[in-house]
C-alpha cells in the first residue's frame, strides 16, 4: 500500500478533471476535442474508482474492474463517435458543433 | 249534503274543448268550431246556474253561514308534507257568483264572436283560445288553494297574451300582447313570492285552512316581524302585486288599454269582465287574513284602489279611441272594487265593503262586458275606433244605441239600474271608513258619468259624419248578446247580494242609505249635464277648455307618460345598462379569460422555443447545469 | 454454473442467438436477396417474443450481478412485444433501395441494444448496469445517423452520442461516488449502506441524471426532440418506446430496490422534475408542425405522467407505470406506425400535409386519432386506464397536488393532440395525401397496436397479472 | 345479461351495425331502430321500476348487477338505478330519438355523424347506470369527447374554436373530477377495510370532514363545468353555437345533465357536510348563473345563442336547487333536469329547422314566420312557453317545485336568495317574448321567406315526441315526482343525519 499520496489528492484531481471535462465538453467547439473532454470525464471517474479501491476497500477489486469496463466502453464509444463525425464532416463539411444544428425549436 | 261533484266539469269542458278545436279544429271543421265551441260553454252555463242555484237556495247552511264546499280536490304535485299542489273545485259564494258571472259573460261573448269573427282569418283558433281562457278563468276561481289559483292566474295571462296578439301579423298587437304578458308577468312574481312567504310560515296552500278566522295562519301570522311589518303583512302585500298587475291597478296599469288591440270580443270578456276582476277575486279570496291579520296590506289595497279609479277616471275624459275610453274605464271600475275591499271590515255590517266589493263586480261584468260589445258593434259598424270618426250613429244602430245608453247610465249610477246600488254600497262603506276615500270616489262617479256620456254623445249624437258606406246594425248574433246583456244590467241591481255574498258567509241586513245615495245620483246626473253641454252637438268648448287647461290636458291625454316610464325602464335600464354590460361582460371578461388563460399557454411556448436552441453544447449546459441545481436543491435547500 | 443457470438469462442467450443468427444469413445470402432477411429476422424475433411467455426458472447468476425475477421477465416480455411491433413496422421502410445493403446490421444492432436493456433489467450489480445501459445507448447512436446520406441524420446521431456520452459520464461519476461512501456496487448491499448523507444525495443526483436522459425527464430532454426528428422514423419509434420504456423499468427498480433509504429525497426530486417534464413537453408541442417532433415533445410530457407512478413508491405505482409502459407502447407505437406508412408513402410528416386526410385514407386517420386518444387519455381506450393508474397511485401517497398539475397538464396534451385530429378529420385541403394501400406488414402492425389500444384497457386480467408481480419499497 | 347494461350494450351494437353498413343510406334507418329499440326499453325500465318498487321493493338502487373488474383497486362495473336514473335514462332516450330525427338531413359523412352521435349518448346511458365512480368517470369522458369531432366537423360558424374550447373546458371538469373522484376513493373506508369506488358503499361511512373539505369542491365544480355553473359556462354559448342540431339538442338536453347529476349524487350525496359548509359559495355562484344567463340572453341577437345563455340560467337552477339540501328543491332539481332537457332540446330542434330554412340565425332577419310555417311557429311558441314557465307544460313544475323546496330552507340568506333567483322568470319571459315577437309573429319581413316549406314528417316527429313529454310531465307531474322522491328520501336522510339542522 502506497502511503505517500492520501486519498484525497487522487479525488481533487479526479474532480479537476471530471470538470476540466465538463468545460472543454460545454467550450471547445471542435467535435474532435469535445470527444476528448468526455474521454477526460470517463478518465476523472476511472480515477475516483481506482482510489477509493485502493485506498478504503483493498480487499476487493470492483473498483479496478468496473474502471477496465469503462476503458472498453469508452473506446467502443469514441469508436462510433468518430464514425458519425466522419459523416458529420462529409454531410457538413465541417466538425464544428455549432454549425450542426439543422434542428431547432 | 249535496253532491257538487259534476262541477269538476265546468272548467274541464273547454279544456277538452280547447285540445280538441286546437289540434283538430283547423284542418277538419274550420267553419264548424264556433257552433262546437259556443254549444260547450253553453253546457257549463247551464251547470253553472244549476250549480248556483243549489248552492245558495237548497245546501243547508251552517251556522247561518254558507259553508266553503270542496267538491273535489286531487293532489297534482305533492311538494313535502303538508305542502302540495291540489287541483280540486272549491265552492263558497264569490266562487259560485264568479262562475255565473264567467260563464254567462263567456256565454254571451261566444255568441256574440259568431258573428262578429265571422270570416276572419282563424277563426277556429279564436275559439280554441276562448275555451282555453274560460278554461282558466273557471279553475282560477275555484282554486281550492292558492297554488292552484297561481297555476290558472298564469294560464289566464297566457290566454290573454294569445288573444290580445290574435291579429299576430299587426306588430301593435303583437307589441301589446307582448307587453300585457310581461307586465302581469312582473306582478306576478310578487304573488309567487307572496305565497311562498305565506306557505313558509303558514306550511300550507289551503285556501280553507289559510282563511280560517281561527287558523292558525290568522292567530298565529301576525307575530315574526320583518322590517317593522309583520311577515304575514309582507306576504299579503306581495300578493297583492299579483293581483295589482293582472287587475291593471297603479302602476301595472299600462298593458291594459294597449291589450285593446286584440279583438274586442276578448275585450269583453277578458279585459273588462272577468279576467281583470281576478286581482279583486283574489284579494276577497284572502280576505280573511287581509282583514284580521295584515290590516297595513289592507290599507294598502284600499290606496292603491282609490288613486288607480282617479287616475284612471281623469286619462278616460281625454281619450279618443273609444276602446280606451272602457279601458280606463274599467281600471277605474276595479279601483272601486279594490277600494271597497279596503275599508272592509270582516264579518257582520263591517263586512260591507267586501260585499259591495262583489256586488259592483258582478255588475259591472254585465254593463262592461255590454258596453264592450256595444262598441264592437260600433267599430264593426264604422271600421274605425276612434270617436272622431263617428257621430250620428243613433240612427243607423238602433239596438246598439238603446243598449248602450242602458250602459251608460248604469255605469252613472243612475237608480234604479245595478250600477247605482253597487255603487252605493261602496261609497256608503267608504263613507264609514276614511273620509278622503270617500271624497276621491265620489269625485270619480262624477267623472265617470262625464266621460261615459262623452263617448255617448260624441258616438251617437254630435256631428253627423260622412261614412264611407253607410253603417248598418250588426246581424243576431250580435245584437241578441246585447239585450240580453242590456236586460242583466238592468236587473241584476236587484239581487240582495247582502244575504248572498258576504265576508264571512252569513246575511247580514243593509239598506240604502239616502246620505249617500242622493248626491251620488246628483254628482251623476250633472256630469251626464256636462257632458251633454259639451258634446251632444258639435261644440267648440272642448277644445277651448283643452287649450285653457294646456299641460294638465296634456299629461292626462298621454296618460301622465306612464308609458314612456316603462320604456325608459326596460330598454334603458334592464336592456342597455344591465343586459348588455351583462352580455359585454360575459364575452370580454369572463370568456375572454378563458381565453386568455389559452393564449397565454401559448405565448409562453413561444418564449421558451429558444431554450430549444439546436446547439449540442448549451444542451450540454443545461443538462449540467440541472443536474448540479438538483444537488443543491436536495443537498442545501430542501432537505 | 449448471445449464439450469442458463435457462434464467433466457431473454438475453436467446436475443444474442438471434442477433448471431442474423449476423450468419448476412453471410450466406446472396447480395440480391438480401431483403429476405427482414423476414427472417421479424421471423426469428416473433418466435422469441413467444418464447419468452414459456415459464421460465428465476434466480441469480453471476453471483448476484444478474437477477431475474417475475418481475423483470415480465418487463423484458413488454419490451419484446414493442421490438416486434417496431421490427414489422420497419419492413416497408428496409425495403426502399438505399437501406438494400444495411437490413441486417439494422436488425441486430437493435437486438444488441434490446440485449443491453435486457441485461440493465435484470441487473444486480452497478457494473452489469452500466454495461447493460452503454450496450443499448451506442448502437442506437449508429441507428439514428443510418440515413448516411440526410444531414438530419448524421445530425441526431451526434447529438444522441455526445449526449449520452456525457449523461454516462456524470452517471458514472454519480456512481463511483457511490462506490466511494459504501464501498460495494451491490444493489442489495449499497441499499443497506446507504445512509443518505450529502455526498450520497449528490451522486445519487448524478445517478438520476444519467437515467433521467435516458427517460428523456426536464431537464435532460434536450436531445429528445433533435434525435427523434432526426432519425430514421423507425428508430424514433424505437427511441421513444423501447428505450425510454426499459430505462424507466430500470429506474422504478432501482429506486425501489437500492435507494429506499433516500425516498423522501427522490420522491421530491421526481416531483420537481415530473412537474417540469409534463410541462414543458406540453408547452413545446403546442406548436410543433413536424410530426415526429410533436411525437418527441408528446413522449416527453408522457414521461411526465409516468414519473407519478414512481412517486409513491408503492406497489401500485410499479404496477401502473409497468402497465402504462405497455400502454404506452401500443399507443406510440400505433401513431409512429401510421406516420411511418405515411412518410414511406408520400414522404410527408408534417401536420398541414396531414390536412384532410380522413377523406383519403379513413382507417388510417381513425387508427392515429385512437391511438393519440389513448396517449391523451381518453376512454375507453387504454390511455385512460393507464393514466388513472398512474395518478391512483400519486394519490394513494397522497400527492393531490401533483395530480392535479397532471390533469390539468393532460387537459394541454389533450389540445394538441386534438390539433392533429382535427387536422385528419376537420381541416379542408385542396391537395390531402392521396388514398393509398399500405402493405401487409404496416396494417398487421397497425392492427395489433389497435388491438392493444383496446383490449389492455378493458382486460382487468393484464393489469392484475401486472399488478401481481409488482412490488412496493 | 342484466336490463341495465342493455342500455350501454344496444348502441354499441348499434354503432356495429353502422359500421359493417355497406350501404350509407341505410345508416340512419339502422340508428333509429337501434334509438327507438332504446325507446322501448328505457319505457319497459321505467314499467319495470315502478313494478318492483309497487311490489313493496324498498332497495336504494334497483336491479344491481355488479361485476369485479379490477381487483387490485376494487373497481368494479356496478349497475343499479333509481327513481332518478330511471327518469333520467328516459329523458336521454327521447332526446336521441328525437335528434336523430332532427338530423335525418345530414349527408356529409353520414355514417360517421350517426355512430359519434350513438357513442354520445352511449356515454350518457353509461354514465346514468353507473353505480361505481371510476365507471361513471369512464362513461363521463366517453360522452363528451365526442362533442369534439361532431362540432368540429359538422358544425358552423367558428366550429374549430368552439369545439376545442368546449372540449378542453369540459376536459378540464372532469381533471378536477378525477381529483375528487380519487380523494373520495380514499377515504372511503375511514374505519379501515377495503376502499371502494361504489357509491352505494361509500354512502354508508362518512368520510372525514377535513377530506370532504377539500374534494367536495373539485368534484363539485368538476361536474360545475359541465353544468354551466358561472363563471365556467363560456364554452356553452359559443359550443351551442357552433354544434349541429341534433348535437346540440343532445348536448344541452342531456349531456348538460351529467354535470347536475354528478354534482348531487356524487358531490353532495357522498360529501354532505361539506357540501352544507360550503354550499353559500355556490349558492351565490348558481345565483348568478340563474340571474346572469337570463339578463345575458336578452341582449344576444342570434337565436342559439339565446338559448344557450338561456340554458346557462336553467341548468344554473338545477345546481342551486341541489345546493339547498332539502328534498323539494332536489326533487326540483331532478324535474328540472327533465324539463329542462326535453324544452331545450325541442328549442334546439326548432332553431335547426328553422335554420335550415331561412339560412340565418339572427332574430332581426327573420319575421313574421308564423304565417309561413305555422308549425314550427307553434312548436316554437309551445316550446318558449314551456321555457317561460307556463302550466302545464314542464317547466312549470320543475321551477315551482324549487322554488317552493328552496324556500323552505330554515335560514334567511337562503330564502333571499331564493327570492332573486326566481326574479329570473320574469327575464325569462322577457327573451323569450322578444323572441316569439320577432321571428314570428309580426308581417313577413323578407320575401324569400313567403314559400319556406313547413316541417316534413321526421321533423314532425322529433318535435312532437318532445312536445308530448313536455306536456305530459306539465299536465301530470305527480308520478314523475313521487317516482323521484321515493328514490331521494335515503338520500335526503342522510344529509340531513349528517347535517342535524
Amino acid at each position: 500500500m502506497s502511503t505517500g499520496i492520501p486519498v484525497q489528492y487522487f479525488l481533487v484531481l479526479a474532480t479537476i478533471m471530471f470538470f476540466t471535462g465538463i468545460y472543454g465538453f460545454l467550450t471547445r467547439r471542435n467535435l474532435i476535442t469535445m470527444l476528448m473532454s468526455v474521454e477526460l470525464i470517463l478518465n476523472a471517474v476511472n480515477i475516483n474508482f481506482l482510489a477509493f479501491n485502493r485506498y478504503l476497500y483493498p480487499h476487493k477489486l470492483e473498483g479496478m474492474f468496473f474502471s477496465l469496463f469503462i476503458i472498453a466502453v469508452a473506446a467502443s464509444e469514441a469508436a462510433v463517435a468518430i464514425a458519425i463525425v466522419i459523416n458529420i464532416y462529409r454531410r457538413f463539411a465541417t466538425i464544428n458543433v455549432e454549425d450542426v444544428n439543422e434542428m431547432k425549436h | 249534503m249535496i253532491n257538487f261533484s259534476y262541477t269538476i266539469w265546468i272548467p274541464l269542458l273547454p279544456f277538452f274543448m280547447f285540445i280538441f278545436l286546437g289540434l283538430a279544429g283547423h284542418k277538419y271543421f274550420p267553419k264548424l268550431s264556433g257552433i262546437l265551441g259556443t254549444c260547450g260553454l253553453a253546457i257549463i252555463t247551464v251547470l253553472s246556474y244549476i250549480t248556483a242555484y243549489k248552492y245558495f237556495f237548497t245546501t243547508e247552511k251552517v251556522d247561518g253561514a254558507f259553508q266553503k264546499i270542496t267538491a273535489f280536490n286531487t293532489t297534482w304535485l305533492q311538494f313535502t308534507d303538508k305542502l302540495h299542489i291540489d287541483l280540486g273545485v272549491l265552492l263558497d259564494p264569490i266562487s259560485v257568483m264568479m262562475l255565473v258571472v264567467i260563464t254567462t259573460v263567456s256565454l254571451m261573448v261566444h255568441i256574440y264572436s259568431l258573428g262578429y269573427m265571422k270570416g276572419e282569418k282563424g277563426f277556429e283558433r279564436f275559439f280554441a283560445f276562448l275555451s282555453l281562457f274560460s278554461f282558466s278563468m273557471l279553475g282560477l276561481v275555484l282554486a281550492t288553494n292558492i297554488f292552484q289559483m297561481y297555476i290558472f292566474w298564469e294560464l289566464v295571462g297566457v290566454s290573454s297574451f294569445l288573444l290580445i296578439g290574435f291579429y299576430y301579423q299587426k306588430p301593435s298587437a303583437v307589441r301589446a300582447s307582448k307587453k300585457a304578458f310581461i307586465v302581469t308577468r312582473f306582478a306576478d312574481l310578487g304573488f309567487l313570492i307572496g305565497i311562498l312567504i305565506l306557505s313558509f310560515n303558514t306550511k300550507t296552500f289551503d285556501f280553507i285552512s289559510l282563511t280560517d278566522p281561527s287558523g292558525t295562519a290568522i292567530t298565529q301570522g301576525s307575530g315574526i316581524g320583518f322590517l317593522g311589518l309583520s311577515i304575514m303583512t309582507w306576504s299579503m302585500i306581495f300578493v297583492f302585486m299579483g293581483g295589482v298587475g293582472k287587475s291593471a291597478m297603479f302602476p301595472f296599469h299600462i298593458w291594459l288599454p294597449d291589450a285593446m288591440e286584440g279583438p274586442t270580443p276578448v275585450s269583453a270578456l277578458i279585459h273588462a269582465a272577468t279576467m281583470v276582476v281576478a286581482g279583486v277575486y283574489l284579494v276577497a279570496r284572502m280576505f280573511p287574513i287581509y282583514a284580521l291579520a295584515a290590516p297595513v296590506a289592507l290599507n294598502i289595497v284600499a290606496y292603491v284602489g282609490a288613486f288607480s279609479s282617479i287616475f284612471a277616471a281623469i286619462i278616460a275624459c281625454t281619450q279618443t279611441d273609444i276602446k280606451r275610453v272602457l279601458a280606463y274605464s274599467t281600471m277605474s271600475q276595479i279601483g272601486y272594487m279594490m277600494l271597497a275591499l279596503g275599508v272592509s271590515g270582516y264579518g257582520g255590517h263591517e263586512g260591507l265593503g267586501y260585499m259591495a266589493s262583489m256586488f259592483h263586480l258582478f255588475t259591472h261584468a254585465m254593463f262592461k262586458a255590454l258596453l264592450f260589445l256595444g262598441a264592437g258593434a260600433i267599430i264593426h259598424a264604422v271600421h274605425s275606433n276612434h270617436m272622431t270618426e263617428m257621430g250620428g250613429l243613433r240612427k243607423y244602430l238602433p239596438i246598439t244605441h238603446i243598449t248602450f245608453l242602458i250602459a251608460c247610465l248604469t255605469i252613472a249610477g243612475i237608480p234604479p239600474l245595478s250600477g247605482f246600488f253597487s255603487k252605493d254600497e261602496i261609497l256608503a262603506a267608504a263613507l264609514h271608513h276614511n273620509k278622503l276615500l270617500f271624497a276621491v270616489e265620489y269625485a270619480v262617479a262624477g267623472l265617470t258619468a262625464f266621460y261615459m256620456f262623452r263617448l255617448y254623445f260624441s258616438v251617437f249624437w254630435g256631428k253627423e259624419t260622412a261614412y264611407h258606406h253607410t253603417p248598418h246594425e250588426a246581424p243576431a248574433t250580435m245584437t241578441i248578446p246585447l239585450i240580453i246583456l242590456a236586460i242583466g244590467s238592468v236587473l241584476t241591481g236587484f239581487i240582495p247580494f247582502n244575504q248572498l255574498v258576504t265576508s264571512d258567509g252569513r246575511a247580514f241586513e243593509s239598506e240604502l242609505e239616502l246620505m249617500v245615495a242622493i248626491p251620488s245620483v246628483l254628482i251623476g246626473l250633472l256630469g251626464i249635464g256636462i257632458a251633454y253641454i259639451l258634446y251632444k252637438k258639435e261644440s267648440a268648448i272642448p277644445d277651448k277648455l283643452a287649450a285653457t287647461f294646456k299641460y294638465s290636458y296634456k299629461w292626462a291625454y298621454n296618460k301622465f307618460y306612464m308609458d314612456e316610464v316603462y320604456l325608459f325602464v326596460t330598454k334603458k335600464i334592464i336592456f342597455k345598462l344591465i343586459s348588455e354590460p351583462v352580455a359585454w361582460f360575459d364575452r370580454n371578461v369572463v370568456d375572454a379569460t378563458m381565453n386568455a388563460i389559452a393564449s397565454v399557454t401559448q405565448g409562453v411556448s413561444f418564449r421558451i422555443r429558444g431554450f430549444q436552441s439546436g446547439q449540442l453544447q448549451k444542451y450540454g449546459f443545461v443538462f449540467i447545469t440541472g443536474a448540479i441545481m438538483l444537488a443543491i436543491l436536495f443537498i442545501y435547500l430542501w432537505k | 454454473m449448471s445449464l439450469g443457470t442458463f435457462f434464467i438469462m433466457r431473454h438475453e442467450l436467446l436475443l444474442i442467438t438471434a442477433a448471431l443468427l442474423v449476423l450468419i444469413a448476412e453471410i450466406f445470402v446472396d447480395a440480391g436477396k438480401k431483403r429476405s432477411i427482414s423476414l427472417f429476422s421479424v421471423i426469428i424475433f416473433g418466435v422469441i417474443t413467444l418464447a419468452g411467455f414459456i415459464p421460465s426458472p428465476t434466480g441469480t447468476v453471476f453471483g448476484g450481478m444478474y437477477i431475474s425475477s417475475g418481475t423483470t421477465l415480465l418487463m423484458k416480455n413488454i419490451l419484446n412485444i414493442g421490438v416486434f411491433l417496431v421490427f414489422i413496422q420497419s419492413l416497408t421502410w428496409l425495403k426502399k433501395e438505399e437501406n438494400s445493403e444495411k437490413i441486417s446490421e439494422y436488425f441486430i444492432l437493435l437486438i444488441f441494444t434490446l440485449t443491453g436493456m435486457n441485461f440493465m433489467i435484470s441487473a444486480g450489480h452497478f457494473l452489469m448496469f452500466y454495461i447493460g445501459i452503454e450496450l443499448a445507448t451506442i448502437p442506437i447512436a449508429a441507428l439514428a445517423a443510418f440515413d448516411r446520406y440526410r444531414n438530419k441524420s448524421a445530425e441526431a446521431g451526434i447529438k444522441l452520442i455526445f449526449s449520452s456520452a456525457l449523461s454516462s459520464g456524470i452517471l458514472l461519476y454519480g456512481l463511483s461516488m457511490i462506490y466511494g461512501t459504501t464501498g460495494t456496487l451491490y444493489f442489495s448491499e449499497v441499499a443497506k449502506l446507504f445512509v443518505n448523507n450529502n455526498l450520497q444525495i449528490l451522486a445519487f443526483i448524478f445517478f438520476f441524471a444519467g437515467m433521467a436522459f435516458k427517460i428523456s425527464i426536464v431537464p435532460f430532454h434536450l436531445w429528445t426532440a433533435d434525435v427523434y426528428e432526426g432519425s430514421p422514423i423507425n428508430i424514433t419509434s424505437y427511441l421513444s418506446v423501447i428505450s425510454k420504456g426499459a430505462a424507466v423499468f430500470v429506474l422504478i427498480i432501482i429506486l425501489y430496490t437500492v435507494f429506499p433509504v433516500i425516498m423522501g429525497t427522490w420522491q421530491k426530486t421526481i416531483y420537481v422534475t415530473a412537474i417540469l417534464t409534463m410541462t414543458i413537453g406540453n408547452l413545446f408541442a403546442i406548436r410543433q408542425q413536424n410530426l415526429k417532433r410533436f411525437l418527441a415533445f408528446s413522449s416527453i410530457s408522457q414521461a411526465g405522467y409516468i414519473l407519478l407512478g414512481f412517486i409513491g413508491g408503492n406497489q401500485l405505482g410499479m404496477a401502473s407505470v409497468i402497465y402504462y409502459i405497455l400502454v404506452y407502447i401500443f399507443s406510440n407505437l400505433g401513431a409512429f406506425g401510421v406516420v411511418t406508412a405515411i412518410s414511406n408513402a408520400t414522404g410527408k410528416e408534417n401536420m398541414d400535409d396531414y390536412n384532410g386526410l380522413y377523406q383519403t385514407n379513413p382507417k388510417l386517420s381513425l387508427i392515429m386519432m385512437l391511438a393519440l386518444f389513448s396517449l391523451a387519455g381518453i376512454p375507453p381506450v387504454a390511455g385512460f386506464f393507464g393514466k388513472f393508474f398512474l395518478f391512483t397511485a400519486a394519490a394513494q401517497k397522497g400527492f393531490y397536488l401533483l395530480v392535479l398539475i397532471a390533469v390539468l397538464n393532460t387537459i394541454i396534451s389533450l389540445f394538441y393532440y386534438l390539433l392533429v385530429v382535427k387536422a385528419m378529420f376537420i381541416n379542408k385541403n385542396e391537395n390531402p395525401i392521396e388514398k393509398f394501400r399500405s402493405d401487409f406488414p404496416t396494417r398487421f402492425a397497425l392492427g395489433l397496436c389497435v388491438a392493444g389500444i383496446v383490449i389492455t384497457g378493458f382486460a382487468s386480467i393484464i393489469f392484475e397479472a401486472i399488478k401481481n408481480l409488482s412490488f412496493g419499497v | 345479461m342484466d336490463i341495465l347494461s342493455l342500455f350501454v350494450l344496444i348502441p354499441v351494437l348499434t354503432i356495429t351495425g353502422i359500421l359493417l353498413l355497406k350501404d350509407a343510406r341505410q345508416v340512419r334507418l339502422v340508428a333509429i331502430f337501434g334509438m327507438s329499440l332504446q325507446l322501448i326499453m328505457a319505457a319497459v325500465l321505467v314499467f319495470l321500476y315502478l313494478s318492483a318498487r309497487h311490489s313493496g321493493n324498498t332497495d336504494e338502487m334497483l336491479f344491481v348487477k355488479d361485476y369485479l373488474w379490477f381487483k387490485s383497486l376494487n373497481i368494479h362495473y356496478a349497475v343499479g338505478v333509481d327513481g332518478i336514473s330511471v327518469a333520467l335514462i328516459s329523458l336521454t332516450s327521447i332526446v336521441v330519438f328525437a335528434g336523430l330525427f332532427a338530423s335525418w338531413e345530414v349527408e356529409y359523412l353520414k355514417k360517421e355523424f350517426f355512430i359519434s352521435l350513438i357513442l354520445l349518448a352511449t356515454g350518457v346511458f353509461g354514465f346514468f347506470i353507473s353505480i361505481d365512480l371510476f365507471t361513471m368517470f369512464l362513461f363521463y369522458e366517453l360522452a363528451v369527447i365526442p362533442m369534439y369531432l361532431l362540432i368540429g366537423i359538422w358544425g358552423t360558424g367558428p366550429k374549430e374554436y368552439s369545439a376545442m374550447k368546449l372540449t378542453l373546458m369540459l376536459m378540464g371538469g372532469s381533471a378536477l373530477l378525477l381529483l375528487g373522484i380519487l380523494g373520495i376513493y380514499f377515504n372511503s373506508a375511514p374505519n379501515g377495510g377495503r376502499l371502494t369506488f361504489n357509491i352505494l358503499e361509500i354512502s354508508k361511512v362518512v368520510i372525514p370532514i377535513s377530506a370532504q373539505r377539500i374534494f367536495f369542491p373539485l368534484t363539485f365544480i368538476g361536474f360545475g363545468v359541465l353544468g354551466a355553473l358561472f363563471p365556467f359556462h363560456t364554452w356553452s354559448p359559443d359550443g351551442h353555437a357552433s354544434a349541429p342540431t341534433a348535437v346540440s339538442m343532445l348536448h344541452a338536453g342531456v349531456l348538460m345533465k351529467l354535470g347536475g347529476y354528478g354534482a348531487f349524487r356524487v358531490a353532495i350525496f357522498l360529501m354532505p357536510q361539506a357540501a352544507k359548509e360550503l354550499s353559500w359559495i355556490f349558492i351565490i355562484l348558481t345565483s348568478i348563473s340563474v340571474v346572469y344567463g337570463a339578463f345575458g340572453a336578452i341582449a344576444q341577437k342570434d337565436l342559439k345563442y339565446i338559448n344557450a345563455y338561456s340554458s346557462v340560467s336553467h341548468c344554473g337552477l338545477v345546481l342551486f336547487a341541489v345546493l339547498m339540501m332539502n328534498k323539494t328543491a332536489m326533487n326540483g332539481a331532478i324535474i328540472q333536469m327533465i324539463s329542462h332537457g326535453l324544452m331545450t332540446a325541442l328549442f334546439f330542434a326548432l332553431i335547426g329547422m328553422l335554420y335550415g330554412r331561412t339560412h340565418t340565425r339572427m332574430i332581426n332577419q327573420m319575421g313574421g314566420l308564423m304565417k309561413v310555417i305555422p308549425f314550427l311557429s307553434v312548436c316554437y311558441v309551445i316550446a318558449g312557453l314551456a321555457s317561460l314557465g307556463l302550466p302545464g307544460l314542464s317547466g312549470f313544475v320543475a321551477e315551482m317545485t324549487i322554488f317552493v323546496g328552496a324556500f323552505q330552507h330554515p335560514e334567511l340568506f337562503y330564502r333571499i336568495v331564493t327570492i332573486l333567483a326566481i326574479s329570473s322568470i320574469v327575464i325569462t319571459a322577457v327573451y323569450i317574448l322578444r323572441v316569439i315577437a320577432v321571428l314570428l309573429l309580426g308581417p313577413t319581413t323578407n320575401e324569400h321567406f313567403e314559400h319556406l316549406p313547413d316541417a316534413k314528417w321526421f321533423e314532425k316527429i322529433s318535435v312532437v315526441t318532445l312536445i308530448g313529454s313536455v306536456a305530459a310531465i306539465g299536465l301530470a307531474p305527480f308520478w314523475l315526482s313521487s317516482m323521484i322522491g321515493t328514490s331521494l328520501q335515503p338520500i335526503v336522510d342522510r344529509i340531513v343525519a349528517l347535517n342535524p339542522f
